[in-house]
């Protein structure tokens, strides 16, 4: 073919972060790929609102019966091929229909909870842990996933919702830019 | 903001949830008559005391529970029963979320 | 049975008391005189039996005693409250009539209700303050406009005003609504129904007191019905299916009646449940809010069924705001803080320049809501037990016509053929009203 | 007469900044940290506004936020608090209720038919002649209070947060900093809202030791690291503690709505003081002792010149001490506890000139300053269950039984010294401090994602703190005169007793006939007045009165701050930037946006049934089905047989809800063994997934399927016409497309354009020879662009929603919710050979097996309808009648003009009487007249054996 086709993203407009407000990027194009077993199981040895990581791929409980496997095409795919499951596991690529957002920096939790009513305390949301709520009203994944030291959320999304999602989450940021008028 | 406790999730908002009615069980369709099945249908206890009622946690683990709330009170009952097989009639317009003045 | 007279000799025998009449002319007397004006109602002691016992002090049941004694000279009435009269949704409604329904036994039952508001002040004698200012139910989408085309088109067949408009004339009637086409959910069209309108409606409870006591009724406020009796009926107690209701036991006493009507909206459920019958309601709670008055500036009832809201400006400037009943079932009537910001976000959506107005006071009442979106009215399995419930989000405009159904249907021992669609029965039969066609179409 | 004083020690005024603003088109100067009022009267301007019934002149009453007569409209924001709101330079303030000026209001006429003027006198006037009401109904709507809205004003930038902390303290007096510096000590995260613009409540007003000791208490809770929002307030307090916050001093933001899930709330708001009822007590010149004593202390305004003070408690007694020390001569001072009140007020209508006392001897003043108690603001505690309880002996009402997660402290509880205050505050820190301990590890334990705690859940801290008292105070309420009650709704004592004689005897119907208590302080100056009046009229106690119900705000709240940021989601495919980019006219279908049609419809049909056309079809639900389970599972959904679907086909199929109701339809493919791709209609697609997880969760939780929601993970392009075959060719290597290889209701998967794991299956709603295909989302532009592309000779082009519409009309496909309602059982559908009776189970069959048998009663059927009139089309929703009655037989639910075959064509719901093909029927049109068509025999206009799509 003449064109080689190329992943694009939901997010058509990223907007540049105001200066010291938290980091929002868009990793959408990160391969996704949803593992379903039966509730009470633990096909990936992740439980339910945790996560682990393997060889760059992140492993996330995200529901009773479903387990995020994010990171490189290769990398998950590697994984997969690497552990047994049984025949009740299915695997589902959801890396197009799932929009991948990250938010990182030490506001970023403050950030979040303007849309988002989950209590983010480092005690009920830890790094590595999980958990599904309505962030700016889409029902979303979020995943604790610290960075350098400092805290990062991935939200992830249906991907119709990407560039309003994306202007929600940006919207929440800039109150903690230097830009930001003060008292 | 109700707190409805969710058997996966611990305690939700009830925005984070939907609500799924009065439990009731569903009759047998091969044996039923006209009026068991309408009752199932229609008919409800609607108390003002505690009720068996089913949630959705569809903001959340995206998992159906039965749990006893309290109508006067809204206070659950501990613990809530984890998958309930009382399904509700849905689609027939009857969202309590409408209604005109 | 009741004797029957002629209607005239009925009337004057019920009219035992005659209640200074108010007017303008009679204020300036008392004004002058500094004398007061005499008690709307007596407040008479409860005996122990009556022949009609109403359970339920608002518009319905107060207009079921009324017309019972007024038109049909049955004036051993008593209406029974638990608290105190119009305390239920009658006495916390957003106060909209109109008669623009789907479908054309509706619209007809309706239409009767506003007729009798139309002279309610002169016919029960005090000012209910019907404001006929015309009701708008916006379309924000195609299959809205759709939908309102088609009540459009029943109600011209009924003889009713009710045309679809355009946002221009929109604008023109409200211009305080953004009516341009870039906001989230652009208002396409409207059903205009220039007879709608609100009404005050704590008047309109004190109308009817007014006018049952003058006519012999008694009412009973802060007497809770605790239990009915019944005999012969197939559950415990007898009571049921096939029974025959022989009293009521209240928290101020036992009484025997003849016949018993649950007029307790959003309690319909546990007083059917005393008589051992289960009903197709739900309860759930409907919330209201009124913001700080300001000066007029909206002159009709607006409402917008895809964002579940709907406003009017009172004559005292506040603006009356209902949506859609809570989502879950609940006899609690705290109300709710996501009620207020949904409420807020969908009217700023309409009318941007209210944003700097202030929300003053919430509450709820409780709705009786039933599948089809229409009342449960007339006769019940069991025998002398009569129900006027099911009124939902909706029944404040009903409560003239369903009084006066009621009472003929009481008196006359017969279903009167505009309350005849909504029977209890169609729910045994699966044969709904067609009001829930359109609630469920255009998503 | 100067009113400002010298400078003071606690004064809040910054002396160094002058603001220049504007009264009434008059010009003023005040200093930063004024009041609009404090800055008035420091201006000399005493009269803020005109009482709503009788037009009466108004000065200050309580000189804060609940000063009922001091409302003022600035710029186009209405209501402003005047005494509360901060002096901002170039302000334009203006008063609000009065015309056309404050000083001649034509209004005040009213006043002398004051006695006329009953409350509910409108209730026994304007009854006859009736058609007289409406224009009485226009004079008495220009009598509504209030400032003005501006039809420009937009909705400014706000925005939410939602928070969890451990404590939130309502009130940011003495009692509530130190219970809020004893949680924080204790570890606890701690958020302290106070509704002023200072910390330190009552004692920002009191002596300079009262201020010492505030500003330590505020410095020690910023050192414990207490979160301090000032100018907010806790304005409600919901189930499970979720607190609501007005903030309105947020930089940046408007006002902000603080939604905070709190373990524990402290309820400190203190006390709000009553005013008293006598004649002439809403005159400029009265207002309480607290009004008075800010206005010195803080604001450095002298009220007055010659003042009598009637005290009942120490706080009169230091309004003395205050007013002395601002050179205000001392007339008389009248000591409730002894005894001594007033009788009356009298003056001009603009001021007061002299007070009376009992004896009928009178006393010249310009000031006349009250103390007689206070309403106890049990509002938030009312609202999480409590039913105060009203004690003569104290003279307010106190909290009876409050929930484990609420606590009251201060001057709510009881009395006492200021230290013994700030202990009581301190216990309930501590107490708050230890249940949001606990309240912290049940939560920890049960929210599945949180850090386990260690250690046993520590039991609920039972409530062991001292108690305050409650000190004596009088019961004053009415003097033997009447007077104004309820301010702001101009309702006197006497209004009360007339209604109560009238038979509004209980407190509700007397709150109701009167409007006492129903204006913009809600009850916190005028509750305990109103009921001690009604008390008198019914010869009972206080406390058999009652009260009326506190509701939520405690103090009002701007919508622009309850709406916030306005996040109505919307949902877009992958091509919606090219749609965007080529004259999309689109159209909201829920929270999509899709293309409606780039400019022509009609042309864009013509296209499609000659040449070639592609649809974005994305939002067409979609549900990825896995396991050996899931032939059972559509068995259960649809209505008709899915058993033995091979793999590679796909089926449609009409879902009914248990009543019976058609509630979605679409076509469901087997894509390999275990493997099936259903589509859902795009309303439904939320719906569909939710319905299919209930049984799958519920009623059969031992199936193995696993339903996953791919909606858009794949862009969905229907490529329809005749020259789609040779089209998609072009750009499809792996698979046959030829009409033996890839029938009518196949699927296949392969790779388009270079994108692999695609699907493409042979259906259409056109009625065209199509190809639906769906490519994954990230890839979807490039495939449609290259079908753009690789099309251009065969004539491809987009079309919208219009055309599709239009298509499957010519073809006679029913859309569900359109052309079926709420009601439209599925045999109304026509579709009778798709409802399987003979399977065991499925949603909704006993229904549709009673509406089939035998005696069933009639149900409407779908018919397709062609207007006579070729050329008109019949609005949809128009009525179908019985001719020449009014009777309703049928209802028009699609029409159009097709372009296809030059004439109108509908489908529509008739009851079976009009259902027989060739029967004639009338239309009645929206303009009135009437109009005839006929039935068909098909529901397809066009094409009826389907040869196009099966080419
Ligand atoms: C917020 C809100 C807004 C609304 N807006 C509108 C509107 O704009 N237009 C409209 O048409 N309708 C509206 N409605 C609906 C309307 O208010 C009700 O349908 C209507 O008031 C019902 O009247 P009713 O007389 O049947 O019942 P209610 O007025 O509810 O009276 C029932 C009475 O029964 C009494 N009761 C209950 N149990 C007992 C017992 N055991 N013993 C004795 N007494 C008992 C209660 O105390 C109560 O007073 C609204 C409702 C609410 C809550
Ligand atoms: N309030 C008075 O007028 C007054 C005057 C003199 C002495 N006192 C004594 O002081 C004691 C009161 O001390 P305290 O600390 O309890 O009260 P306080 O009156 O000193 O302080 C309470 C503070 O709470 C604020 N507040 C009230 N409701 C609020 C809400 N919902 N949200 C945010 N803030 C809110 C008020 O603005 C006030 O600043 C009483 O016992 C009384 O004897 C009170
Ligand atoms: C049409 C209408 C207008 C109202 N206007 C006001 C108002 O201006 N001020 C007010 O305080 N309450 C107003 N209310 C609300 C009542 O105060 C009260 O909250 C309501 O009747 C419910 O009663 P409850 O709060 O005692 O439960 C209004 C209620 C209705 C139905
Ligand atoms: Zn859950």
């Amino acid at each position: 073919m003449a064109d080689q086709p190329q992943f694009r993203s939901s997010v058509t407009n990223p907007v540049a972060t105001p200066a010291g407000a938290p980091a929002l990027t868009d990793e959408s194009s990160l391969t996704k790929v949803s593992v379903r077993a039966r509730v009470g199981a633990s096909p990936l040895g992740v439980d339910f609102t945790r996560t682990d990581r393997r060889d760059g791929v992140l492993i996330a409980g995200i529901r009773p019966d479903e387990w995020l496997l994010l990171g490189a095409g290769a990398g998950v795919e590697a994984l997969l091929a690497g552990t047994e499951f049984d025949g009740s596991v299915n695997r589902i690529d959801v890396t197009h229909s799932r929009l991948c957002l990250r938010l990182s920096g030490v506001c970023s939790a403050s950030a979040l909870e303007k849309v988002c009513s989950l209590d983010f305390d480092d005690t009920m949301f830890p790094d590595g842990a999980t958990g599904s709520a309505s962030v700016a009203k889409v029902s979303s994944d979020l995943i604790r996933d610290d960075q350098d030291g400092e805290p990062s959320y991935l939200i992830l999304a249906d991907r119709s919702f990407g560039q309003y999602l994306y202007d929600a989450i940006h919207d929440t940021t800039t109150e903690f830019s230097s830009a930001w008028p003060s008292s | 903001m109700l707190l409805v406790p969710c058997p996966h999730c611990g305690p939700r908002n009830s925005a984070d949830m939907s609500y799924q009615g009065e439990a009731s069980s569903r009759p047998d369709p091969s044996s039923t008559t006209p009026t068991e099945w309408r009752e199932y249908l229609y008919m409800k206890h609607n108390p003002a005391g505690w009720l068996r009622e089913n949630w959705y946690c569809s903001s959340g683990c995206r998992r159906f529970f039965t749990v006893e709330r309290h109508t006067v009170t809204s206070e659950f009952r501990e613990p809530p029963l984890p998958g309930s097989k009382t399904p509700r009639p849905t689609g027939d317009g009857a969202d309590p979320a409408r209604g005109a003045p | 049975m009741p004797v029957r007279l002629s209607a005239v000799i009925r009337r004057s025998l019920a009219k035992r008391r005659l209640a200074p009449r108010y007017s303008g002319a009679g204020l300036l007397w008392r004004g002058v005189r500094n004398s007061s004006w005499p008690r709307v109602w007596r407040e008479p002691p409860l005996k122990k039996s009556y022949d009609v016992v109403v359970i339920g002090g608002g518009v319905h049941g107060l207009a079921t005693a009324y017309y019972l004694a007024a038109n049909h000279g049955i004036t051993d009435v008593a209406v029974l409250d638990k608290a105190y009269l119009g305390s239920g949704g009658s006495g916390r409604n957003t106060a909209i009539v109109r008669s623009n329904y789907l479908t054309p036994e509706g619209v007809a039952f309706y239409d009767r209700s506003l007729e009798l508001y139309n002279t309610m002040s002169a016919d029960l004698n005090l000012n209910v303050m019907f404001s006929e200012r015309g009701h708008l139910t916006l379309a924000h989408t195609d299959s809205a406009v759709r939908t309102m085309r088609w009540r459009a088109e029943v109600n011209k067949l009924q003889n009713i005003d009710s045309s679809v408009i355009g946002p221009a004339e929109i604008s023109r009637i409200a211009p305080s609504l953004d009516t341009s086409p870039n906001t989230r959910y652009p208002i396409l069209a409207a059903l205009y129904h220039p007879p709608g309108g609100t009404i005050r409606h704590d008047a309109v409870v004190w109308a009817y007191a007014r006018a049952a006591d003058a006519h012999g009724v008694d009412m009973h406020q802060k007497t809770e019905v605790i239990d009915i009796t019944c005999e012969g009926g197939e559950g415990p107690d007898g009571k049921g299916p096939g029974a025959k209701v022989t009293g009521v036991c209240t928290s101020k006493g036992d009484v025997s009646a003849r016949v018993v009507i649950n007029c307790t909206a959003g309690w319909a459920g546990l007083i059917a449940a005393m008589a051992g019958l289960k009903l197709p309601i739900t309860t759930h709670p409907l919330q209201a809010a009124v913001t700080e008055p300001v000066k007029v500036f909206l002159p009709t009832v607006v409402v917008s069924g895809s964002l579940h809201v709907y406003v009017s400006q009172t004559d005292r400037g506040e603006l009356v705001f209902g949506a859609s009943v809570d989502p879950f079932a609940t006899y609690d009537m705290g109300g709710t803080l996501d009620f207020t910001e949904e409420l807020a976000g969908h009217v700023l959506e309409l009318m941007p320049a209210v944003s700097e107005m202030r929300l003053l006071r919430q509450w709820a009442g409780l709705c009786d809501i039933t599948p089809d979106y229409s009342p449960v009215m007339g006769f019940t399995p069991v025998e002398g037990f009569l129900c006027d419930v099911g009124w939902g989000t909706y029944g404040f405009k009903a409560g003239p016509v369903s009084g006066e159904q009621l009472a003929k249907c009481v008196a006359e021992q017969a279903t009167p053929e505009l309350i005849s669609p909504f029977a209890l029965s169609r729910f045994d039969s699966g044969m709904l009203v067609g009001e829930k066609g359109a609630a469920a179409v255009g998503h | 007469m100067i009113r400002r004083l010298e400078p003071r020690s606690g004064e809040v005024i910054d002396r160094a900044t002058p603001l220049k603003f504007t009264w009434n088109s008059k010009k003023h100067i005040g200093y930063a940290g004024d009041t609009i009022v404090s800055a008035l009267l420091a201006n000399n301007e005493s009269v803020f506004s005109r009482s709503m019934k009788y037009h009466r002149r108004r000065g200050v009453l309580t000189a804060d936020y609940w000063d009922p007569n001091t409302m003022v409209q600035v710029g186009t924001e209405p209501n402003v608090r005047g005494a509360h709101r901060l002096l901002e330079a170039d302000m334009l303030v203006s008063a609000q209720n009065a015309w056309p000026s404050l000083d001649f209001d034509v209004k005040a006429a009213n006043g002398l038919f004051g006695r006329f003027l009953t409350a509910g006198f409108y209730y026994k006037t304007f009854i006859k002649p009736q058609r007289l009401w409406p224009a009485y109904e226009k004079v008495l709507a220009r009598f509504a209070p209030g400032g003005v809205v501006d039809l420009n004003t937009p909705h400014g930038y706000h925005d939410k947060r939602y928070c969890h902390p451990d404590v939130v303290v309502a009130g940011g007096g003495p009692a509530g900093l130190a219970a809020a510096i004893s949680a924080a000590q204790a570890g606890m995260n701690v958020m302290l809202v106070e509704h002023n613009h200072h910390l330190g409540g009552h004692l920002r007003w009191g002596t300079d030791e009262d201020r010492a000791v505030a500003d330590e208490l505020e410095a020690t809770a910023r050192m414990a690291g207490v979160e301090i929002l000032t100018d907010s307030t806790v304005t409600g307090r919901y189930d499970d503690n979720w607190i609501a916050v007005s903030q309105r001093n947020h930089p940046g933001v408007v006002e902000r709505l603080i939604k905070a899930r709190a373990k524990i709330l402290v309820v400190a708001p203190g006390l709000i003081e009553r005013p008293y009822v006598f004649a002439g007590n809403d005159l400029p010149g009265v207002m309480l002792s607290g009004a008075a004593r800010r206005l010195i202390n803080m604001y450095a305004v002298r009220p007055g010149n010659r003042g009598v003070v009637l005290t009942a408690n120490a706080d009169g007694d230091a309004a003395v001490v205050d007013l002395e020390r601002a050179g205000v001569e001392i007339a008389a001072v009248l000591d409730a506890r002894a005894g001594e009140t007033i009788s009356k007020a009298s003056g001009s209508s603009r001021h007061l000139n002299s007070v009376t006392l009992l004896d009928g001897s009178t006393v010249k003043a310009d000031l006349l300053v009250t103390a007689v108690g206070w309403t106890a603001p049990t509002s938030l505690l009312n609202m999480a269950g409590d039913r105060p309880c009203y004690s003569p002996k104290a003279a307010r009402f106190f909290s009876t039984a409050l929930p484990d997660n609420v606590i009251a402290t201060g001057g709510i509880v009881g009395d006492g010294r200021l230290d013994e205050l700030i202990a009581h505050g301190a216990s309930s820190g501590e107490l708050a401090a230890e249940r949001a301990a606990a309240v912290k590890h049940r939560l920890r334990s049960t929210v599945t994602r949180a850090q386990t705690p260690e250690g046993p859940e520590p039991p609920m801290p039972a409530d062991h703190r001292d108690g305050l008292c409650k000190a004596p105070h009088p019961e004053l309420y009415r003097s033997d005169t009447h007077g104004m009650v309820d301010f702001s709704e101009d309702v006197g004592s006497k209004d009360l007793l007339s209604a109560a004689a009238e038979g509004f005897d209980s407190v509700e119907l007397l709150k109701r006939f009167t409007t006492a208590t129903m204006g913009p302080s809600q009850g916190k100056l005028e509750t305990v007045n109103t009921v001690a009046v009604l008390g008198e009229a019914r010869g009972e106690s206080i406390e058999e009165v009652g009260t009326t119900v506190w509701r939520p705000p405690y103090a009002p709240i701007s919508l622009g701050a309850l709406a916030g940021r306005v996040f109505e989601p919307v949902r877009v495919s992958s091509l919606h930037e090219w749609h965007t980019a080529n004259n999309m006219k689109p159209i909201l279908a829920g929270q999509w946006i899709r293309p409606d049609h780039y400019g022509d419809p009609a042309a864009e049909v013509t296209n499609v049934r000659t040449n070639v056309g592609i649809i974005d079809v994305t939002p067409l639900g979609k549900l990825d089905l896995r396991g050996p389970d899931v032939p059972r599972l559509l068995n259960l959904l649809y209505t008709n047989e899915w058993s033995k679907l091979p793999v590679g086909r796909v089926r449609y199929g009409m879902m009914c809800a248990e009543d019976g109701v058609v509630a979605d339809d679409g076509v469901t493919g087997r894509l390999g063994e275990d493997h099936y791709l259903m589509t859902t209609t795009s309303s439904g697609a939320g719906q569909i997934w939710q319905w299919a997880e209930m049984w799958l969760q519920t009623e059969h939780p031992d199936w193995q399927v696993h339903v996953t929601p791919v909606t858009t993970g794949y862009t969905s392009i229907n490529i329809a016409g005749p020259r789609s075959r040779d089209l998609l060719t072009r750009l499809v290597d792996d698979v046959d497309l030829s009409p033996v290889a890839f029938e009518y209701m196949n699927v296949r998967s392969g790779t388009i354009a270079g994108v692999a794991d695609c699907f493409m299956w042979r259906i259409g709603f056109t009625g065209e020879l199509s190809f639906e295909i769906h490519v994954p989302a990230g890839f979807g532009l490039h495939v449609w662009e290259q079908l753009i592309e690789k099309g251009a000779d065969l004539g491809v082009g987009p079309f919208g929603l219009e055309a599709q519409r239009i298509m499957r009309l010519e073809k006679g496909h029913f859309i569900v919710g359109q052309d079926t309602d709420g009601l439209t059982k599925a045999p109304t559908t026509g579709l009778t050979p798709l409802i399987r009776l003979d399977k065991a189970d499925f949603a909704g069959k006993p229904e549709l097996e009673w509406s089939l048998g035998a005696g069933a009663p009639e149900l409407p059927v779908l018919v397709a309808i062609r207007p006579t009139d070729p050329q008109l089309v019949p609005d949809e929703a128009c009525q179908i009648l019985r001719k020449g009655t009014a009777e309703i037989v049928g209802r028009i639910t699609s029409s159009r003009f097709s372009p296809t075959l030059g004439r109108s064509v509908c489908l529509g719901q008739v009851t079976p009487e009009f259902a027989a093909a060739g029967t004639e029927i009338t239309v009645r049109l929206c303009d009135g007249s009437d109009t005839t068509a006929t039935v068909m025999q098909h529901h397809a206009h066009f094409d009826p054996e389907g040869v196009r799509l099966r080419g």
